[in-house]
């Protein structure tokens, strides 16, 4: 549907600069982009402004004093982190969570995935030029997920709620009718936001056959969620490598052919439709008995490695874990899921326009915290 | 690619955003219309209850910042240790609350309070009595369910509880 | 499930092409020749019963006296993960055949794990430090870096 | 008062002071009338935009947040007056005065009352169509002389747009003309006795896209384009210079309301309340229907904003033309109602089939 058409006259292509202090750049992320007019030829990323040193860190401090650190990796989805370490954490020194935990971490995961699908349409949506409106509408939800957040953890945005064998506090007596009240208000609003945005003519010239991502290279790259589904390829850690007990409730995988920004979009909508499917049979069928395994605040799992993986809100996100048998981890790699995701942009955004390319780069919806760690 | 929906895609929206105008807007007006936060809040203080204390320092070991600073003697009060100095430097603390949760005697809590900015960065650093529980100083409910039912009940904006301007 | 190819499938697998090729067979994960490692990859990611075809991490660990480099890929069809890993003996300048050229996911990670370990991947396209600054010395993961 | 009654009929022979006194009489209510209306419309976007997206807008500075523009016209004028050393001086220092003139000299043509305008020049809107056009220079001044490569994509963009949405304004503007049959706005408020929206709404669609793309408003802001070139043309301004920017954005939004509600709604026709107060009102609807759309829709790519001049409302604005002329020409004497039924069905088929075959231009390019 789009036409390729060679460029005639003779322009000379300059170094535009899209610095760590740009308005939709999502953070400290920096592209030398080489532009011909209007057209894009080649970027070159650069990261680290946001390095931290996070895996560093980690070794000097103990099993649970690493929990508060991986909430700053993806701060848009500071739950999701917490689960992947914890679940690698319990397959390195073998604990089992209680049933009553395992609920409670599966509402929340499901939680922060609608959260931070909010804000990654949002923020597309934003870089597309719909001036905030879809933005605040998107965050008027996530605004509501916050408060249950706050009940549950005491923080709205960096949880630090899920401890390895479980999870830290129970959950409030006022926490479940509320969330009940808060699924159909989602679904009403889903619903609205289709209206409103599924149709709109300007978001499908601006977003439909832009930023092809074709389904080898994806697989190629170790691309992964939404992204992935987004182009075709059929596979979620959910169903796939069912952690926790995801394997007792039935959901479907939404996924997309052509894998351009508006099939990332559609993907990540359903996405949100089908995690409120899971949080519905969730709230029904939460076990009374203890929301925390009998482990101590200080662990010395045995020598040896392990490698766990969730599927997080934006893609595999896992964590390998190496022990000696000391109260610190002697080594910790995080998969990061941007930061894999990034290493495609280049191929989807060459020769499309900058407008495009900004869209594409927030179709991919990352956080830095994660790509630079 | 073409605008196959002849323009009424975009009417759609515009009548979505029309209709909002009617709404009651989400925001709430802060210093005038305060909302209640979550019982267990982590507020960004500390507060140490120097009589349950017993010097055992879980809480200096716990907290993944090292900003808990304990100094004890050794001459022994019915079995406890006297603590001499308890130093915070809350201006390290990255409030995860792992300290409450490692202290075995409930002598910690974190403050409910959030509007405890300060002008000097000395000033965050606090010892033994400035950390006592007081009117302006309320504890939270983090991990002490008995505090956390005396504190008000959290305003959702799910109940759409945002009450009027007043 | 996602089973994790235990060891003996591994080399059971491996031995007919590459006798030479496995030293040890850890726990679920091969130590494989660095020399023989391109080769190795390339056998898993096209050979029709494997099929190892995702990537799912690179990462290197400072053991001291020696380095280890692991990967980690999984093939999305079986639904099976293998983990290799290879060792680099000497502390200046370590080098590992680069896997660049056979998954593209691998470019950066090799490039983080240059940055961050000091770890040279031969055949890399553009083998720079990924998020430290070109001046900075040293490579910080490693665990004699002095503070 | 008085003034303001006294100009109600048709200005009198023995108007007191003849040409000058009338003449700064206008400067000044045209001068005062662009600075409030200007004020009005910041206050009006940042509320009405504020109540689409479920938050307050301002409402601290003054009752109901009224002050507010007045607080930002402050702010703005106490800011360090910023110059980048690889910027043109002159032509940076020069650029918003040329940006800012041109919408003052729009406002000497459209009348107020009846009679009440600076100048009833008789090529009304040929000088509106031709004074429009120069504010663009201004604003590629800024472009080129900021220095920044980002403000050079923003006024080459701006440059771009201008071009190629004259041609469907203007056309559209003619459709009007053929049916009063004199250029002069005020005889084209007097000619409306159904107001032209119904007699051309083709015509009245098309202005009101053109207009919007040429003063970079709605779904066509790519001159500043907030996500992509941070802040277009005026990156690099601050102080002084950014508030006649700022003033010229809203100034020239309420121009094109202005022109619209002449051309089209019948500038100050209306039943029972004082004709300037129509003349107000309408224009502040007109501008509200600009901010609905600036809250709604993404922004469009450039050279879909191309596409979409040349494509399709180019030809949509001759088909309007042509129809227009048979009208006139061959039943000049019949009611305009029947040509308004004529001409909707006409807009809903040029709308129906235009948008069935646009396809807005290539998307990538093989590089």
């Amino acid at each position: 549907m789009t036409t390729t058409q060679e460029i005639s006259l003779q322009t000379e292509p300059f170094v535009l600069n899209m610095g760590p202090l740009h308005p939709s750049t999502h953070g400290v992320y920096r592209m030398r982009v080489t532009l011909d007019g209007e057209v894009v030829l080649d970027i070159e990323p650069m990261f680290g402004y946001l390095h931290r040193g996070i895996e560093k860190l980690m070794e000097e401090r103990t099993y649970t004093g690493c929990i508060p650190l991986t909430d700053r990796l993806d701060y848009a989805s500071a739950m999701g982190n917490n689960l992947a370490y914890c679940v690698a954490v319990e397959k390195l020194a073998k604990i089992r969570v209680p049933e009553r935990g395992e609920y409670i971490r599966v509402i929340t995961a499901e939680m922060i995935r609608i959260a931070n699908h909010c804000l990654a349409v949002g923020s597309m949506l934003n870089d597309a030029g719909a001036l905030g409106t879809p933005f605040f509408y998107l965050w008027n939800e996530r605004e509501k997920l916050y408060d249950l957040f706050e009940m549950l953890c005491g923080q709205r945005v960096l949880h630090n709620y899920i401890r390895i064998g479980g999870v830290s506090q129970d959950l409030p007596d006022e926490f479940l009718p509320a969330l009940e009240k808060f699924v159909p208000q989602l679904h009403k609003f889903i619903n609205e936001f289709e209206f409103f945005l599924k149709q709109n003519e300007i978001l499908i010239a601006r977003a439909q056959g832009v930023g092809v991502l074709p389904k080898d290279v994806a697989l190629n790259c170790g691309i992964s969620g939404p992204l992935a589904r987004a182009s075709g390829i059929k596979r979620d850690l959910r169903k796939d490598d069912p952690y926790s007990v995801y394997d007792r409730f039935e959901f479907d995988i939404p996924t997309a052919e052509n894998g351009d920004c508006y099939d990332r979009y559609r993907v990540r909508m359903e996405e949100m439709k089908q995690s409120l499917h899971i949080i519905d049979q969730a709230i029904k069928k939460v076990p009374g008995g203890p929301f925390r395994a009998k482990v101590p605040q200080i662990i010395r799992p045995p020598a040896g490695e392990a490698y766990g993986h969730i599927e997080g809100p934006k893609g595999e996100l896992g964590f390998y874990l190496v022990s000696d048998n000391s109260i610190a981890p002697y080594r910790c790699h995080i998969r990061s899921t941007s930061f894999i995701n990034l290493t495609a942009l280049r191929q989807m955004v060459k020769g499309w326009k900058i407008a495009d390319l900004i869209v594409i780069f927030g179709s991919i919806d990352i956080t830095m915290g994660e790509v630079d760690r | 690619m073409q605008f196959k929906f002849f323009g009424i895609g975009m009417l759609k929206g515009l009548a979505v955003t029309i209709l909002h105008i009617f709404r009651r807007p989400s925001t709430s007006q802060y210093p005038e219309q305060r909302l209640n936060i979550s019982r267990r809040s982590r507020g960004n203080e500390l507060i140490w209850d120097r009589e349950k204390c017993t010097g055992c320092a879980t809480c200096a070991k716990a907290c993944p910042q090292g900003v808990i600073e304990i100094v004890t003697s050794t001459d022994m009060a019915d079995n406890k240790y006297k603590v001499e100095t308890y130093r915070v430097d809350t201006g390290y603390c990255i409030m995860c609350g792992l300290c409450v949760e490692a202290c075995p005697y409930d002598a910690l809590y974190l403050g409910y309070s959030f509007e405890k900015a300060k002008y000097r960065r000395g000033e965050f650093v606090q010892t033994n009595d400035e950390l006592k529980e007081s009117p302006q100083r309320p504890a939270s409910g983090y991990f002490h369910p008995d505090i956390a039912k005396k504190l008000p009940k959290q305003t959702l904006l799910i109940e759409k509880a945002t009450e009027k301007r007043k | 499930m996602t089973t994790a190819l235990s060891a003996k499938e591994i080399v059971s697998k491996l031995s007919a092409e590459f006798p030479d090729a496995v030293k040890e067979a850890g726990a679920d994960s091969v130590l494989v020749k660095s020399a023989s490692l391109p080769a190795v990859t390339e056998y898993l990611k096209t050979a029709d019963g494997l099929k190892f075809d995702y990537i799912n991490y690179i990462t290197a660990i400072d053991y001291y006296d020696y380095f280890e480099v692991v990967y980690m890929m999984t093939s999305t069809e079986y639904n099976r993960s293998v983990t290799l890993k290879t060792r680099c003996e000497t502390r200046n300048r370590p080098t590992v055949p680069s896997l660049a050229g056979i998954y593209q996911g691998a470019d950066w990670q090799e490039r983080e794990v240059y940055d961050l370990m000091g770890i040279t991947f031969k055949g890399h396209p553009n083998m720079k430090r990924v998020f430290l600054w070109e001046g900075f010395d040293g490579h910080p993961l490693r665990k004699d870096w002095n503070k | 008062m008085n003034a303001v009654s006294y100009a109600a009929q048709a200005v009198p022979a023995d108007w007191p002071g003849g040409y000058w006194w009338h003449w700064l009489f206008y400067t000044v209510v045209i001068i005062v009338f662009v600075l409030v209306m200007v004020m009005g419309a910041i206050y009006i976007e940042r509320r009405g935009m504020g109540r689409m997206q479920l938050r307050y807008g301002p409402n601290r500075t003054g009752p109901f947040g009224l002050l507010q523009p007045v607080a930002d016209a402050l702010k703005v004028l106490l800011k360090e007056n910023i110059v980048p050393n690889v910027a043109d001086k002159i032509v940076h220092w020069l650029a918003p005065v040329i940006a800012f003139t041109p919408v003052l000299l729009i406002f000497a043509v459209i009348p107020f009352q009846n009679g009440a305008l600076l100048t009833d020049l008789n090529i009304g809107i040929l000088f509106i169509v031709a004074v429009s056009s120069i504010s663009t220079v201004g604003v590629f001044m800024a472009g080129w002389g900021s220095g920044n490569k980002y403000s050079l994509l923003g006024a080459m963009r701006n440059v771009a747009a201008v071009v190629s949405y004259e041609i469907p304004m203007v056309l559209a503007i003619i459709g009007v003309v053929i049916f009063t049959g004199s250029l002069s706005t005020g005889a084209i408020v007097d000619a409306q006795d159904i107001p032209f929206i119904l007699v051309q709404p083709l015509g009245f669609l098309i202005f009101f896209i053109a207009a919007s793309a040429e003063i970079n408003r709605s779904p066509f802001d790519l001159m500043e384009a907030d996500s992509e070139l941070t802040a277009g043309f005026h990156t690099e301004y601050s102080g002084m210079k950014f508030a006649m920017f700022y003033l010229v954005e809203y100034a020239e939004a309420i121009a094109m309301s202005a022109i619209i509600t002449t051309i089209f709604l019948s500038g100050w026709r209306g039943p029972w309340l004082p004709p300037w107060l129509w003349f107000i009102i309408k224009t502040i609807i007109v501008f509200f229907v600009m901010v609905w759309t600036r809250a709604t829709l993404p922004r469009v790519r450039i050279d879909q904003l191309m596409a979409l001049a040349w494509k399709f409302l180019f030809p949509a604005a001759v088909i309007n033309l042509f129809v227009s002329a048979i009208e006139v020409l061959v039943w000049p004497d019949i009611s305009q109602w029947i040509f308004v039924g004529v001409n909707i069905a006409v807009a809903v088929i040029a709308i129906g089939v235009g948008t069935k075959m646009f396809k807005p231009g290539w998307g990538k390019v093989a590089v």
